[in-house]
């Protein structure tokens, strides 16, 4: 995973709080989820070769784990979880090797 | 099946005498681990350190399998074989030397490798199954396997400087499809021989891996939520434990219409072989 | 001392192969680790498994200091050894499994009681200190004999389903003595014995020191703040890392105006002796 | 050290905010020191034995090490460290055995 991050294991990054609707009105926003930040990642932090990072749905690929605050994504609401301040999400890559 | 016993010879209790007096686990928690099976499937980083602390602690059966042979560039890593047993089946080497420490645990020998033609018997006759294995299509298959004779599965992994920890099916949690339904795609799994491994780091896995079966053959585990530990040698923090999901409702194999009812092609699954290296 | 190589072998190379194509490591790392000579005191449980991975790790030379005898009881536990040993001393069993992992590893025995009139020459011949011991008054004299040395020391502990992790004496962190100045009272210390012990607890420990001690060998944790890792069986966060405070310009010993600047009488002074068991 | 306080190992406590002066005049109160909390558990929590948790000069005795919020308590300022409103406080007995 890192060496899709220039190697950085850990990046701190201000992300945006609002993003525009689907359909682009600039008055209609929501708050940033978990959807909007694997996007904002894909387009301004990846280096090369996104397939290795996002899958087809607009989520990560598969053997990827989300971490909202140390916890499973899946409990906290996985790609519509509203971002707060200060959160610490974290991606963590299935290892397979013994 | 391992046949029980209602008390320990003298000379198991002189050899076990520092866990018997071990308050919270004691004559109880020795009796439940020699009354217990586990299967510790590959011995190669994982499966060295786990068997052979599985072997001393005192468990009736310890099944062990792998298919490859010793060569020298395991040994840095893979401290249940030696130098002199290379070329050696490694589930062969690892029972010899699980039987120089302890004669009372019964080793069993499965030089194979496991695929979806003869894996379900070989769990169905153990109580605790140690995934210590190498690749993403053995892991599917445990899985499966597990679920399916509803066996615990303790899997552990690692590369370079990491590794990671997880109980799946056990207690409510999830298992490996739970948290990941589909595979990873080829080009993103490396492993040991390509990526490279810190020979202590499948080690310490391997340890904490057979801490994991022996907490779920005493029970000391039984009221812990699910968790995966990650480990990273190169962090200052080396350890760090996550909540997991819970066991969910509409996995394919654990959940609740389960569609996968028998063991399928985990090649084709994952697009990559186990004895790929 | 060790008489340090400029490059490795062709054995070597083929040995640690997946430690040199190790990102971060590499032949970097594995010429340190070759360059370098360890000293493990104690070669129970602690020292088992921290033996075995240094030896197989690649480093150039493992010293093993144990006064003691291999004893059935002790095997749960201590893997390094076997049932055919009992009666051997534990320092010399364990070399000869270190030596049929990786004859690459010159191994040097201490069967001896280190104490401080011995101590300081041996410490003196080696770049690493771990110490594996299970007794207080040996814990302070390896820490002043360090100090004097200017050698790091990482320091294990494990009881009942506890273990303790730290690195003394090194970048700036605390000694020993700056943690704790005086000796606990003799009858709140509780052994092994005494208190009991699950084999895997101390073989976890013995693994975490091989990797701490390979991190300051490799200068990996050169920038790491001091901690101290807490490991608790039981617990479901199994791990808890502790920031430390740094060196104590005060310290009896590692301070800025030091009292202790030669060994002393260890035994008096924790009122307790290296050998009670 | 279980053993001191029934086998529990985590205690949550409600301690007081303030504890009188020395010379125990009631208007004269000091915010809550770690000093003023291991006082507490003597009186408190501690079944018997209290020379297994407390030392000669009101500290913890020889062999316990403090930590304040996952930190060494030296880093605190030690027995003068003063109480926050849910901070965590452990003592660690050291452990020797090997
Ligand atoms: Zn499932
Ligand atoms: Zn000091």
């Amino acid at each position: 995973m890192e060496l899709l991050f220039d190697n950085q294991n850990t990046i701190q990054a201000k992300v945006p709080a609002f993003f525009p609707t689907d359909d682009n009105k600039d008055e209609e926003r929501h708050a940033a989820t978990i959807r909007d930040l694997i996007g904002w990642i894909t387009r301004s932090l990846l280096k090369e070769r996104p397939e290795l990072f996002v899958g087809d749905n607009g989520s990560v690929r598969s053997g990827i784990l989300v971490l909202v605050n140390g916890a499973d994504w899946e409990l906290e609401g996985e790609l519509e979880y509203e971002l707060q301040d200060r959160d610490e999400i974290v991606f963590i890559s299935t290892l397979h090797g013994g | 099946r391992l046949e029980k016993v209602a008390k320990l010879t003298n000379p198991e209790i002189a050899r076990y005498g520092r866990q018997l007096i071990l308050p919270g686990f004691g004559i109880h928690g020795q009796m439940c681990l020699r009354n217990c099976s586990m299967l510790v499937v590959g011995a190669g980083g994982l499966g060295s350190s786990c068997a052979l602390y599985l072997g001393g602690s005192g468990i009736g059966r310890l099944g062990i399998v792998d298919h490859d042979t010793v060569d020298i560039s395991n040994l840095h890593r893979q401290v249940i074989h030696n130098e002199a047993r290379q070329g050696l089946s490694k589930a062969q080497s690892a029972a010899v030397s699980v039987r120089l420490l302890n004669p009372h645990c019964q080793v069993v020998v499965h030089d194979l490798v496991l695929d979806s033609s003869n894996a379900q018997p070989i769990i169905d006759a153990y109580d605790i199954v140690i995934d210590a294995t190498d690749n993403v299509a053995t892991r599917y298959l445990l899985n499966d396997a597990c679920v399916l004779s509803k066996k615990p599965l303790v899997s552990g992994s690692a590369l370079r400087l990491d590794g990671q920890l997880t109980i799946y099916n056990y207690g409510g949690g999830p298992c490996y499809r739970c948290l990941f339904p589909t595979p990873p795609p080829s080009e993103t799994v490396t492993n040991c021989s390509d990526g490279g491994v810190l020979g202590v780091v499948p080690g310490i896995v391997g340890c904490l891996q057979a801490l994991e079966a022996i907490k779920i053959a005493t029970g000391m585990n039984a009221q812990d939520p699910p968790t995966m530990t990650l480990f990273s040698a190169n962090s200052s923090t080396m350890f760090r434990t996550i909540k997991l999901r819970k066991r969910k409702a509409d996995c394919i194999v654990c959940g609740d219409s389960p569609t996968i009812t028998k063991l399928i092609d985990y090649v084709r699954f994952c697009g990559s072989s186990a004895t790929d290296k």
